[in-house]
């Protein structure tokens, strides 16, 4: 199981902004420890944010994607109190769902 | 002076006119082939690898497929021209495209150059922030479907030599 | 051949670079430098809003709160020098002279005390992998530094073996050694001054140690890490080609009771995000 | 007695005869005790090498970069007499390999956290300091701007030798400049600094477009 990642969700009229940390070290497999062994790959490849049944943003992602990923985007329709569910699944399929009540 | 303008004019002309010509699909063919842009939900089986292990941005014409895409004013890419470090750069991309339901961010000179796909479901803000690799000075992409078609913008941003050296 | 997609992108670029060379023509070097600046400050701004020591901190929280250790302790009785569990203000206070230990004593040190004596930890267990990522240290010293935001630095050195220390790492500043006859002073003894883009603080300008202490420990981009004081310093030492500098040791902690003296009066923002 | 404290005694009737005030001794001699044993893991020859002073660093530091007359004739004295020449006596070498020498920062890393990998390059890392091709956007301020350096200076053999002896030996000219003396401190070879040199003043150079 992945760490824990950092939420924040804020609506602001009936536009919620959501903002999430995930802890991932994102490794590209292209690079080398200091013995010169390649390091494997190791990266998140999808996430999925849900508002309830609804899907508010999914996401294919390759390494490319900066290490402890940072997101944030907005949606409509979301009010104060409503939970706020991000989930990730890595190459390793490892996976990590945390959740966040709308502030 | 006048001659250098009058050269470049003539250029970009010229430009113009091929890529009216020329269909601009390619990616575009390539992510839909991957399943990438599939509406619906995701999960990790739908993670497809060969729109992640593209290596040259010419690799993508053997796919060309679909309908040429578009160069958008409509799109905005929020980035610095000069990132300090290639480890993080940090984006914000948007689209004012009517019915923008899909936006991908690729770097052509990334050994891989897809970054980042999103689906954008009705009701979300086609507006993403959020940071990538680029492992040298290159060229970002940022592809948006809208309505069935495809449209993009670029910027280039420089990756600079930093710190002490080592 | 097939004309590739990207073709049609080549006016925009071929119209960005004649822009650059008619601006060229127009602009000084300074001009451009200037823009460099901008941007590189634009990316900087950027990075602000999410910044991924928070993930470190609720690591460190968690660390701080969950009994570890052959004694089953939590660190929630850890005296960081403002009494033992007073978190708020206290990252502020250090480095300072210890009484239990005879020692003074920065934010680490105090904390591999704690872990050693209210847990039972050895010091090796307590530091494990402090120069790699997501270290327990790292998380610790991020959660402690994020208690002080708002707080302002007041490490004044009063006690006499504080005093000697704070003395002693002014010397060690400006003590130039090795093959580039480098000392800290080479790069950070003048103001408005970069290693390439990087800014440089002027330490001896208490407004630019101000600007640089605040923001330690911070989120290095290029390390994927949080780094502490004592990282970052270690670093610069080796960077100026010395050997590895010992954690924890007292020449590390001397330029830190140098450096906050420095920086005094400084509000804290830790953790801070850099290249 | 010690090559350390010899040292001290040398600077300190240095200062005597010019009345400036610098560091307190006792300090000064603690600061080294804790030098001695921050760093354990460092070898008998490392220690020698990267952390002992020489007597120019010795003074300048305990003058915090600001030696009085007597210590700065001793430090310009010391180093006029380490200046070295290339055995062809060609002081202008090849502007390329200059350039390339300027853009790397690599080389010399020591220690078990992150020493350099093996064979890497030794560079001047000249652009950490200064402006130089003014192509290149990624240059530091620590030193002067060095654009167009050979526009203003020319080609002329007291150009070229005074050009070779501030790179192999900056406090030959002023005492405790903050630039590393590459020549004297054998971190560049008297050929490489000629190159360095050809990159500054060659006019094909693109320090001077």
């Amino acid at each position: 199981m992945g760490s824990p990642m950092k939420l924040r969700a804020r609506a602001d009229g009936d536009v919620v902004e959501v903002k999430i940390l995930m802890a991932h070290v994102m490794e590209t497999g292209q690079r080398k420890n200091p013995a010169g062994e390649p390091i494997p790959a190791h990266f998140i490849q999808t996430v999925t944010v849900t508002y309830g049944p609804r899907t508010v943003l999914s996401a294919q992602w390759g390494p490319a994607v900066s290490a402890n990923p940072f997101l944030s985007f907005k949606f409509k329709g979301g009010e104060k109190g409503g939970t706020i569910r991000v989930n990730w699944v890595d190459n390793k399929g490892d996976t990590r769902t945390d959740a966040t009540i709308i502030l | 002076m006048p001659m250098l303008v009058h050269r470049f004019t003539k250029r970009m002309q010229m430009n113009q006119t091929r890529r009216d010509v020329v269909r601009q699909g390619s990616i575009v063919a390539l992510l839909m082939a991957a399943g990438l842009l599939r509406p619906g939900d995701v999960c990790a089986a739908d993670w497809n690898p060969a729109a992640f292990e593209i290596k040259k941005l010419e690799d993508l014409v053997t796919l060309l497929g679909g309908e040429p895409a578009t160069a958008s004013d409509a799109i905005a890419i929020n980035a610095p021209d000069i990132a300090e470090n290639g480890a993080v750069v940090p984006i914000t991309v948007s689209s004012a495209v009517p019915g923008t339901d899909a936006i991908s961010i690729l770097v052509e000179k990334n050994p891989n150059v897809l970054a980042a796909a999103f689906e954008i479901p009705a009701g979300t803000l086609p507006e993403i922030n959020t940071r990538v690799k680029m492992a040298q000075t290159s060229n970002l992409f940022v592809l948006v479907r809208a309505g069935g078609k495809y449209f993009y913008a670029a910027k280039e941003i420089k990756i600079t030599l930093g710190g002490c050296g080592g | 051949m097939q004309p590739s997609f990207f073709d049609g992108l080549r006016p925009r670029i071929a119209a960005a670079c004649a822009g650059a060379l008619l601006a060229a023509v127009a602009l000084t070097a300074t001009g451009d430098d200037n823009h460099a600046i901008d941007e590189i400050a634009k990316y900087r701004e950027m990075l602000k809003d999410g910044n991924p020591a928070e993930l470190m901190e609720m690591r460190g929280e968690e660390l701080w709160t969950t009994p570890r250790g052959p004694r089953a302790a939590s660190l929630e009785q850890c005296d960081l020098g403002l009494g033992p569990g007073v978190l708020p203000g206290a990252y502020a206070h250090l480095p300072r002279w210890f009484e239990d230990t005879s020692k003074v004593q920065d934010a680490e040190s105090r904390l591999v005390t704690c872990m050693t004596v209210l847990q039972g930890l050895s010091v090796e267990e307590a530091t494990r992998n402090w120069t790699k990522p997501n270290s327990d240290i790292e998380a610790l010293v991020t959660f402690v530094a994020t208690k002080s935001q708002g707080a302002a630095i007041d490490a004044p050195a009063l006690h006499p073996r504080e005093a000697e220390f704070a003395a002693v790492g002014a010397e060690l500043f400006f003590r130039r050694a090795g093959p580039l006859d480098f000392s800290c002073a080479t790069c950070h003894s003048q103001d408005q001054r970069r290693i390439r883009l990087q800014d440089l603080p002027n330490f001896l300008d208490p407004k630019s140690a101000q600007s640089s202490m605040i923001t330690w420990p911070a989120y290095r981009v290029s390390q994927s890490a949080v780094w502490t004081m004592e990282r970052r310093l270690i670093d610069c030492i080796r960077q100026m080609r010395a050997p590895d500098a010992d954690y924890l040791s007292d020449a590390v902690i001397a330029l830190e009771v140098y450096l906050q003296k420095q920086a005094a009066g400084g509000v804290m923002q830790a953790p801070g995000i850099k290249r | 007695m010690s090559r350390r404290s010899r040292i001290t005694v040398a600077a300190f009737l240095a200062l005597v005869a010019t009345g400036a005030c610098a560091a307190d001794p006792t300090v000064i001699e603690r600061t080294e005790e804790i030098v001695g044993r921050s760093f354990s893991s460092a070898t008998a020859d490392e220690r020698k090498t990267r952390l002992d002073q020489d007597e120019v660093q010795a003074l300048c530091s305990m003058h915090h970069n600001q030696p009085p007359e007597a210590a700065a004739l001793r430090i310009l004295e010391l180093s006029r007499s380490s200046l070295r020449y290339p055995p062809e006596g060609r002081l202008m070498g090849d502007w390329k390999e200059g350039e390339k020498l300027a853009s790397v920062g690599t080389g010399g890393h020591i220690g078990k956290i992150q020493p350099d990998r093996p064979g890497v390059r030794r560079g001047g890392n000249c652009y950490a300091c200064h402006v130089l091709a003014p192509k290149e956007i990624a240059a530091g301020n620590l030193g002067p701007s060095l654009a167009g350096y050979g526009k203003q200076r020319g080609t002329s053999p007291e150009s070229v030798r005074l050009t070779y002896e501030k790179i192999f030996n900056a406090q030959a000219f002023y005492p405790c400049s903050h630039m590393p003396r590459f020549g004297s401190n054998a971190w560049l070879t008297p050929q490489e600094v000629a190159d360095a040199v050809a990159f500054l003043l060659d006019a094909a150079s693109p320090v001077n477009k």
